[in-house]
């Protein structure tokens, strides 16, 4: 119930911000719609209060944009320059998150920086298959993985 | 001031944008191409985004852009992860110069189950 | 398709979506947009569930027959067509308004209310075309 | 407020419709809607007509737009024609449905689309509007295409595969021909354009848009060399679905011809030769066609296609009378063929084949039957002094008085091709002694109907009879009709000054 | 007179729903029906020979110019009692000779029918009422012939009887309607006022011929008389009123009553004399090898229509005078005959002259009637046969030049009737009764009266002509428009040139009688030659006429879709082509177009290389990405374009569209590459000129000026009047809402039938099978 | 610029013809999408094109202050391309069945219904 | 050089190219996932021209179509991806 009236409050100010009228109408117009697409499709079992750790997300927003950034230059280079560096391959990750959130939200990350691609997670949840560019030692760029992205993550959402 | 911004801006996203196209062309196997470009157009669109949003400077405007930028962060990953799944089921091979396969031989071919381990009853590979 | 990371995104897509769609529903009269964007963003908010969670899944979710929409969407349209014919003697679809406009929606009249019409109906018709496909694939 | 009227037609199947979509699964009750609805449409049709014939031609402006701004629905005598005998084939095919169509069909919308397309029919014949005649037609075409396929059976989706693909590729000539007109005029409302397109210097985009039209709606209205779609679908269908397809599809297409060239492309030689030589052809084509034939459906849809030309023809010959007879023939050809193919449904129904071959005996069976059964037969080949006879008068008078004499030719073989073909249905299948076919498992022959069912299927052919008898008696009640609508149509600016009022014209 | 053609056809819409009732022993009281207008017909006498012309003005369809104006003048009166008369003896027969049919009713419904088209044939006076008619005793003939409609010949005779009276009838519609329009009125008394317009009109060929044509096929005349001997398959009673005394005279009927108003020109006259000159000795010798007593009746009636057509030929008031006689004379010995015929075929069970004789001991009423019929047949004095024979005589002597001639062809046919006569009335009861005959019944008096009553009035008009002289002959000449002198009808005229005539015919006649016996070898041998004849010409005809339609529909239905298509295309093609290459200027206004960037020139590029992909790609997934990328650039356009409302929603439905692909496609196998090279350039030259003729069409609109005041009109009240800035959406639900509404009609319906279309599978319960497996 | 858009409604019209002439079901669909798409276009060019000036009132005007598009020709697309897509889903779904109940995909086979019998 | 036309005389045309590379590597595919993925950055570059173009023309409604591409296009890449697992799956 919590959680709902979290997203809830969430999607309203998404509405509001869409619609570009910070007036009390809108706010609770945007409520309401808010309220009866949830009630309509009755999402939200317990992720949504993750949401309110705001600090922490901005920090972890700012790492990300900074590898994003930095991994983007990478490949940019080995895009430009005729000959390429790469070391391709497929990675086994195991995996310390466990909800669906965190498994899908790491899995993201990991794909939205440049040349890595998580290619899919095992029934069981516990191993991440990453196809990344570099892959000068295996050991070493699961630690990156584990003890970046994840670890920071986790932190986050636990 | 703003315009210069908006310049900086557009021209980084274009740039990055361009960067992806050229890395789709030259990019040797499937598993790369989408690695490296879709990451790349993302960043590069939503920069131009931005300077879209500074371009107009209204409040309306600027929250449309961020949702935009935020629905495609929010797809693109998705995307990716779904079509180099695809990928490895329909049997894309990997780049020759390829240093590993760890996902090799965990696909179960009829039901497409993924296992986190090589088990000891012998999987089939979807790989032909 | 069996995979957590759709499912996933998929149930954060669908209330976006959905938000998004509605939003589209109700500028069309002043911005581009307007019930059959809206209802298309709708329809594929629900498509999109469905290919993450599976067919059962989304019509669990929705609870009604997408196919109920399309009546129901028709009736509102048609109604909102009649009813300058009761209202007030004139022709059929002749626009009728509230007096003042609403401070988001705009001015609400009788054209907002087709719009809404053809809005449910469109999602009734793409829901009942793809679950309807998907189930016999 | 009197010209509210000319929507009602249309609002009432919306209604109906809408109705029959929220009893989806209470097959029961949409019987019950279906047919009240009908009534209640007939009722309205009758109000119509009778407004429409004292007031003379009305106008309502959809959205309180005036003309050309809005769409405005316009009803004519010609429109409150057809809009009557769309209500009085509905009826019928109505309850002919109810008594024939398989439960399967019924609970998955048959009677909603049936009122779908009754709605698109309705539509058409009183739209004012280019663009709003296209919509319409896809309506129509839409709803006809579910009716065609619904079952699902092998023969039906073959068919429904070309009747689909000829009659979407008609809708997107048809669509540019909007284009074009649009593009040299900037206006879509089809009064506005009978002035606009007159004073167009270039005739000669003028006509490339009137043949646009001329082939768009030649292909829906099964003209020669457009129709193929026709006999490869027609006899696939249910015979209630076959039965409305005969008697008004076709016609919208012949409608609409009739109505944009009588009112937007007028006196142009060269499109009326080119329409007079399709009718010609149509009328050849079409007999011969039938005259191969075994199936008797297959015989009907050909000769469908045989006497559009007649009506294609009175409209190439121009003159008021030929029109008039253009229109009489349209009234009776509405009729006779729905009821054609009732009957041809109820020939299934007792014999469970449509082959000539194997069916027979049913004069010495059903002598009641088949002396009903021999109304539409004979009205259909016009044996004076039934309906299909009045027409033929005044197409051979303008023929002749054009000296086109072969037209007069073709009139004539076309005519006695269909004398010789329902001589030899009647002797037949109604003379011949029939053979014992193999039993049909599931099919309830008509024997052993109930009574309800057996009034269901037969009243709706009776009705139909009696109204097909009255207008070949009441010849001189039609034909004072016709020549009106012809009169109408040939001078259009009453359709015109009712649309636009006064004062637009003056501009 | 209305009514009294009206009561034909209520009488048999009465039987419909009556018709067991009189199928019993009450059958006889339905000759009161023929026997009541006999006697109101008969009252007219009177009235008519004093030259009254009685009229009845109904109005029916005056905006088409059919009115029912009845008249009744001489030749009218003399036919409508002709038809009831008669008819009132069949009628009287058939009780006796149906009796306890099981279609009895029906077979009255149909002569009733018959009776009132036929009386209304011959009461018209409006050209089109006339026609109206015509075509009503075709048709009743039609249930006539097929009565006894188990037998295929049956059912043939009667399609064919149909096909040529039916063929001959449509000429008589046209016939008319151009009569019609050139006299300026349908009324035939009016048109008598403008012969002289008629005769001078360039289309008096061709109004004449087509009623010629009418009047030929419906009196059986060479090359159309085929028909009539298949009719004979009828019951008797038919064969007796329809095929010799009436319906078959309707022909006679129409040329007789237009010789006013079309007659006396040299078309009309030397057409007539060949016709019936041919047509009466063809068949007069076809009589020489017929066995069967129907087959020899048939014959000679046509030999003697032959004649009727002959004298109208003549023209001139003897042989006007002649037909009329012999009108009469020939209904009532032919009645008399088929009616004996009838008695003898259902008494015995043959009608094979060669095995009937002796007859006179068990029939010997009927023998009187026979003999007596063939009398007036053979024109032996003192029958009325004699007397017209001797009339006939007398108008071709008297016929200028080829008097000689044609009074020779006169005569050839005359000697081989008397033959057919006396074989028919004479043979089957003369000689020896055979043994298997011995047993033979008379039959009921209803059967053998009427006859009777017939054969007697073949000798009563030959002693006492002056019974009909003035009462009805006279009249009956008067109204064909010869009103100079009286006509006389002797039975001795004294010792001339005619009676050594007649008696030369009946010399022969007796003598070929006594010679030629009958036998079927001859009839087989005749046989031999019918692979000319114009049965067999038309059937041939007939037959190839059927393959050429079977040709020509298999040509253009021949199952391919894809050649319905082309054939549609090539049709618009040409049409389009010619209208629009004819009216093109070529001009291309460059400064009224907007500039070209680079960034619309690469749209460009990709949107033709994405179509030409879309269509040569060999994976039909490409294809539907392919056609993905269409839509985009589409959607590009409509954005440079300024539709933003456009580009959205084209793009959402390509994207659905590609969903939906994707989601059928899969089941589908492979593209095939189907079609040769040949084909394939052939199909792509049509392709090319199609749209280029789009691109020119296009081109040419664009060069014209287009007025805007409707979306001015929109621009300027959008906001004010319909409170929306969006004007497109505005246009959407409100200037144009009907179509939006009737849009999402559209995809409402769309949405069941695919619902009903992948959902509704026929269970094995609903689907209808046949036992049989294939 | 009008000229290229008018040569590419040919080729759109001419492609789509071409597709409807194979024989494979989807081909025939595919064409029939591609001569859809090039009668809006004509109607889209023919309605005279502007370029970045969408018919949309800006700000708090109450009526257009500059040049426009005309909206009309939008609004006709718009039903245009709504209504063609109910026909093609209904048309994607027609191909399925067909090849579900005839086991082809190549139309000369489908045929039956047009022979005489 | 005013910022518009940097924007429309530069930056336009090097989006352009760039559609056109995308669209030279989904002719090339060479397999059908390469077009996908093609097609997939194809409308993403769209969003980027139509920004672009709504910054040229002064015309923020084009935002809009941006951000209705932004919000549908993912659809067709997962609607392939669950044709080729599903085709894949069923052979
Ligand atoms: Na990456
Ligand atoms: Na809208």
């Amino acid at each position: 119930m919590k959680s709902r009236f979290l997203s809830n409050i969430l999607l309203t100010f998404v509405w509001v911000a869409l619609t570009g009228g910070f007036e009390f109408l809108n706010f609770f117009f945007g409520f309401v719609v808010s309220f009866l697409i949830l009630w309509v499709i009755t999402v939200g079992s317990g992720e949504a209060k993750y949401f309110i750790i705001m600090p922490k997300i901005i920090a972890f927003l700012f790492f990300f944009l900074y590898e994003l950034i930095k991994a983007n230059i990478q490949v940019a280079y080995d895009v430009v320059t005729p000959t390429f560096y790469m070391t391709p391959g497929i990675v086994r990750v195991p995996l310390n998150a466990e909800t669906n959130m965190e498994i899908t939200l790491l899995a993201n990350l990991i794909s939205l920086t440049p040349g890595t691609l998580s290619l899919d997670v095992s029934d069981d949840k516990k191993v991440l298959y990453v196809h990344s560019m570099y892959i000068s030692d295996k050991e070493k760029f699961i630690d990156g993985i584990k003890n970046g992205f994840e670890k920071r993550l986790l932190e986050i959402l636990r | 001031m703003s315009d210069v911004l908006i310049a900086i801006f557009a021209t980084l996203g274009t740039i990055f944008v361009f960067l992806a196209a050229v890395g789709l062309v030259r990019m040797p196997d499937t598993y790369l191409r989408i690695s490296v470009t879709t990451k790349a157009a993302t960043l590069g669109i939503g920069l131009i985004l931005i300077a879209a949003a500074i371009y107009f400077n209204e409040l309306s405007i600027t929250s449309r852009v961020l949702a935009i930028i935020l629905f495609i962060f929010l797809t693109a990953p998705v995307g990716a992860h779904l079509i180099g799944r695809a990928s490895y089921f329909t049997g894309v091979k990997l780049w020759k110069k390829s240093v590993m396969d760890d996902l090799e031989g965990k696909y179960k071919k009829t039901t497409h189950k993924l296992s986190s381990e090589d088990s000891n009853e012998k999987q089939e590979d979807v790989k032909k | 398709m069996k995979t957590i990371i759709l499912k996933t995104a998929s149930n954060y897509l669908l209330p976006l979506l959905m938000l998004f769609s509605f939003f589209i529903l109700l500028r069309g009269h002043y911005l581009p947009g307007g019930g059959f964007v809206g209802g298309l963003i709708a329809a594929i908010a629900f498509v999109l569930h469905a290919f993450a969670n599976g067919l059962e899944n989304t019509k669990h979710l929705i609870r009604i027959h997408p196919g109920f929409l399309m009546p129901v969407g028709l009736a509102l349209a048609f109604t909102s067509g009649l009813a300058p014919i009761f209202y007030a003697g004139l022709p059929f679809m002749t626009g009728i308004w509230f007096p003042e406009p609403l401070s988001v929606i705009g001015m609400v009249g009788s054209a907002l209310f087709f719009d809404i019409g053809v809005y449910l109906v469109v999602i009734g018709v793409s829901l009942t075309i793809i679950f309807t496909i998907t189930e016999s694939a | 407020m009197i010209q509210h009227i000319v929507l009602y037609p249309i609002l009432i199947q919306v209604f109906i419709a809408i109705l029959l979509l929220f009893c989806w699964s209470r097959v029961h009750w949409q019987k019950v809607i279906s047919v009240v609805g009908s009534f209640l449409s007939l009722g309205i049709a009758i109000i119509l007509f009778i407004t429409t014939w004292n007031e003379g031609t009305l106008t309502v402006q959809a959205g309180g737009w005036d003309a050309p701004f809005g769409i405005s629905f316009v009803s004519d005598t010609f429109a409150a024609t057809l809009i009557l005998l769309t209500a009085i084939s509905g009826l019928a095919v109505s309850v002919f449905s109810v008594g024939t169509i398989l439960p399967a069909r019924l609970k998955f919308g048959y009677l909603p689309i049936f009122h779908f397309l009754l709605l698109g029919l309705n539509g058409a014949f009183l739209t004012g509007d280019i663009f709003n005649l296209y919509v319409w037609f896809e309506v129509i075409i839409i709803s006809s295409f579910v009716l065609i396929t619904i079952g699902g059976e092998k023969a039906q989706l073959e068919g429904a595969l070309k009747y689909f693909t000829l009659n979407i590729f008609a809708s997107m000539i048809f669509l540019t021909a909007v284009a074009v007109l649009y593009g040299i005029t900037g206006s879509l409302n089809m009064a506005d354009l009978s002035i606009k397109v007159a004073a167009i210097e270039n005739r000669g985009l003028v006509e490339v848009s009137a043949v646009l039209f001329l082939i768009g709606f030649g292909i829906k209205s099964a003209l020669f060399p457009l129709y193929f779609w026709l006999p490869a679908s027609y006899h696939t269908p249910p015979p209630a679905v076959s039965a409305i397809f005969g008697g008004l599809l076709t016609k919208v297409g012949v409608y609409a011809i009739i109505r944009v060239f009588t009112l937007i492309f007028v006196g142009d030689v060269f499109l009326e030769n080119i329409i007079l030589t399709l009718a010609g052809f149509t009328l050849v084509s079409g007999a011969l066609g039938a005259l191969v034939q075994n199936n008797i459906v297959k015989i009907f849809s050909y000769l469908i296609i045989c006497h559009i030309g007649y009506m294609i023809l009175g409209l190439g010959l121009v003159s008021e009378l030929a029109i008039a007879g253009a229109v009489f023939y349209l009234i009776h050809d509405i009729i006779v063929k729905t009821n054609l193919f009732m009957v041809s449904g109820l020939i299934y129904r007792i014999k469970g084949t449509f082959s000539m071959r194997d069916l027979g005996g049913l004069y010495a069976k059903y002598p009641l039957l088949s002396l009903l059964m021999a109304i539409p037969f004979f009205s259909l080949v016009g044996i004076p002094p039934l309906s299909g006879f009045w027409p033929k008068l005044a197409l051979i008078t303008e023929s002749f008085k054009m000296s086109n004499y072969w037209l007069i030719a073709a009139v004539l073989f076309a005519t006695f091709i269909t004398f010789y073909l329902i001589a030899k249905i009647w002797s037949e299948v109604f003379w011949k002694e029939g053979k014992v076919l193999p039993k049909l498992y599931n099919f309830r022959y008509f024997d052993k109907l109930k009574l309800e069912k057996k009034v269901q299927i037969v009243a709706p052919i009776i009705f139909l009879a009696f109204v097909s008898l009255f207008i070949g008696f009441g010849a001189e009640y039609i034909q004072q009709l016709a020549l009106r609508v012809a009169n109408e149509l040939t001078n259009n600016q009453h359709y015109v000054q009712s649309v636009l009022g006064e004062q637009m014209i003056a501009n | 007179m209305l009514a009294a053609i009206l009561l034909g056809f209520l009488f048999s819409g009465l039987l419909v729903f009556t018709g067991k009732f009189l199928k019993g022993r009450w059958a006889v009281l339905s000759a009161s029906i023929p026997f009541v207008l006999f006697v109101y017909f008969a009252q007219f006498i009177g009235r008519v020979s004093s030259g009254e012309i009685i009229s009845q003005h109904i109005v029916w369809v005056p905006s088409m110019g059919i009115d029912l104006r009845f008249v009744l003048d001489g030749i009218s009166l003399i036919f409508s009692l002709m038809i009831t008369g008669i008819g009132f003896l069949v009628f009287l027969y058939t009780s006796a000779y149906l009796k306890n049919h099981e279609y009895l009713d029906r077979f009255y419904g149909y002569l009733g029918i018959f009776m009132g088209a036929m009386l209304g044939i011959v009461l018209s006076d409006n050209v089109l009422s006339l026609f109206i008619f015509w075509e009503l005793t075709s048709i009743s003939s039609f249930f006539l012939i097929g009565f006894k409609n188990k037998e295929e010949s049956s059912r043939k005779s009667a399609v064919l009887a149909l096909a040529i009276t039916g063929f001959g009838g449509l000429f008589l519609l046209a016939g008319a309607l151009i009569l019609g329009s050139v006299a300026g009125t349908f009324t035939i008394s009016e048109m008598l006022s403008s012969k002289e317009l008629i005769a001078n009109s360039p289309h008096y060929i061709i109004i004449v011929a087509f009623i010629f044509i009418a009047a030929f096929t419906k009196s059986a005349q060479f090359p159309f008389h085929f028909w009539l001997p298949g009719a004979m398959k009828a019951p008797t009673p038919v064969s007796t009123y329809l095929h010799s005394a009436t319906m078959v005279k309707a022909g006679v009927y129409l040329l007789l009553r237009f010789t006013p108003v079309l007659g006396s020109t040299e078309f009309w006259n030397s057409t007539l004399i060949i016709v019936g000159s041919i047509t009466m000795l063809y068949a007069a010798m076809h009589t020489l090898f017929r066995t069967d007593l129907k087959g020899i009746l048939a014959y000679s009636t046509i030999s003697a229509l032959g004649i009727l057509v002959f004298l109208i030929g003549l023209g001139t008031k003897e042989a006007l005078l002649a037909a009329c006689v012999f009108i009469l004379v020939h209904a009532l010995y032919k009645a008399t005959l088929f009616l004996v015929t009838g008695i003898i075929d259902h008494e015995t069970g043959s009608r094979d002259i060669t095995m009937l004789s002796g007859l006179r001991k068990v029939l010997f009423p009927v023998a009187i009637a026979g003999f007596l019929a063939a009398i007036s047949f053979a024109g032996i004095p003192p029958s009325f046969g004699f007397l017209g024979k001797e009339l006939i005589y007398e108008s071709t002597l008297h016929y200028g030049n080829s008097a000689i001639l044609i009074t020779a062809l006169a005569i050839i046919t005359n000697i081989l009737l008397l033959y057919s006569g006396f074989l028919v009335g004479i043979k089957p009861f003369t000689g020896k009764l055979p043994e298997r005959f011995s047993k033979v019944h008379m039959p009921s008096f209803l059967m053998w009266i009427p006859p009777l009553i017939l054969a007697i009035l073949c000798i009563l008009f030959g002693i006492f002509p002056s019974i009909i002289q003035e009462s009805l002959i006279q009249p009956a000449v008067t109204s064909l428009g010869e009103n100079g002198g009286e006509v006389h009808l002797k039975l001795w005229h004294g010792f001339n040139t005619i009676l050594a005539l007649s008696a030369i015919t009946i010399g022969i006649g007796v003598l070929l009688y006594f010679l030629i016996k009958p036998n079927k070898k001859v009839e087989t041998a005749i046989k031999k030659l019918e692979f000319i004849s114009p049965k067999t010409m038309t059937e041939k005809f007939g037959n190839g006429f059927y393959y050429f339609s079977t040709l020509w529909t298999n040509y253009f239905q021949n199952g391919y879709l894809r050649h319905y298509v082309s054939t549609i295309i090539l049709f618009l093609v040409g049409v389009m082509g010619y209208t629009l290459l004819n009216n093109t200027r070529y001009r291309l206004v460059y400064s009224s177009f907007t500039a070209l960037t680079i960034y619309e020139v690469i749209t460009f590029v990709i949107m033709i290389a994405g179509i030409l992909y879309t269509v040569f790609t060999k994976s039909r997934l490409a294809a539907v990405a392919a056609l993905g990328i269409v839509g985009l650039t589409i959607s590009l356009i409509f954005v440079y374009y300024s539709a933003p409302d456009l580009a959205m929603t084209q793009f959402s439905i390509d994207t659905l569209t590609v969903i939906l692909f994707v989601l059928v496609l899969y089941r589908l196998p492979k593209y095939l590459n189907l079609s040769d090279i040949k084909t394939r350039i052939k199909d792509g030259v049509l392709s090319i000129a199609f749209g280029g003729l789009i691109s020119i069409l296009a081109l040419e609109v664009l060069a014209e000026p287009q007025g805007s005041e409707i979306s001015e009109f929109y621009a300027e009240n959008a906001y004010l009047l319909a409170k929306g800035k969006n004007v497109v959406n505005v246009i959407l639900v409100d200037f144009r809402g009907i179509d939006t509404f009737m849009e999402i009609t559209v995809l409402t319906i769309a949405a069941i039938g695919v619902f009903a279309l992948l959902k509704l599978r026929m269970t094995a319960k609903e689907r209808i099978t046949t036992g049989i497996k294939k | 610029m009008e000229f290229i858009l008018a040569i590419l409604i040919g080729i759109f019209y001419a492609s789509g013809l071409y597709m409807m002439l194979r024989r494979s079901l989807v081909k025939l669909i595919i064409g029939l999408i591609l001569i859809g798409n090039g009668a809006n276009l004509l109607i889209f060019l023919l309605g005279r094109i502007t370029k970045g000036l969408p018919p949309i009132i800006p700000g708090e005007s109450p009526v257009f202050l500059k040049a426009y598009a005309d909206p009309i020709p939008q609004a006709l697309i718009l039903t245009a391309i709504v209504i063609s897509f109910g026909l093609q889903s209904f048309a994607i779904v027609l191909v399925k069945r067909a090849y579900s109940v005839v086991k082809t995909d190549d139309l000369d086979q489908m045929n039956s219904t047009d022979q005489f019998s | 050089m005013t910022l518009h036309n940097y924007l429309y005389l530069i930056l336009l045309p090097i989006l352009a190219v760039s559609v056109l590379l995308l669209f030279i590597r989904f002719l090339m595919g060479p397999n059908i996932v390469d077009k996908v993925i093609a097609l997939d950055l194809l409308i993403t570059t769209c969003i980027g021209i139509i920004a672009i173009y709504s910054i040229v023309y002064n015309q923020p409604t084009f935002l809009d179509i941006a951000m209705i591409l932004a919000l549908i296009a993912f659809l067709s890449t997962v609607a392939f991806s669950y044709y080729l697992e599903k085709r894949n799956k069923n052979e």
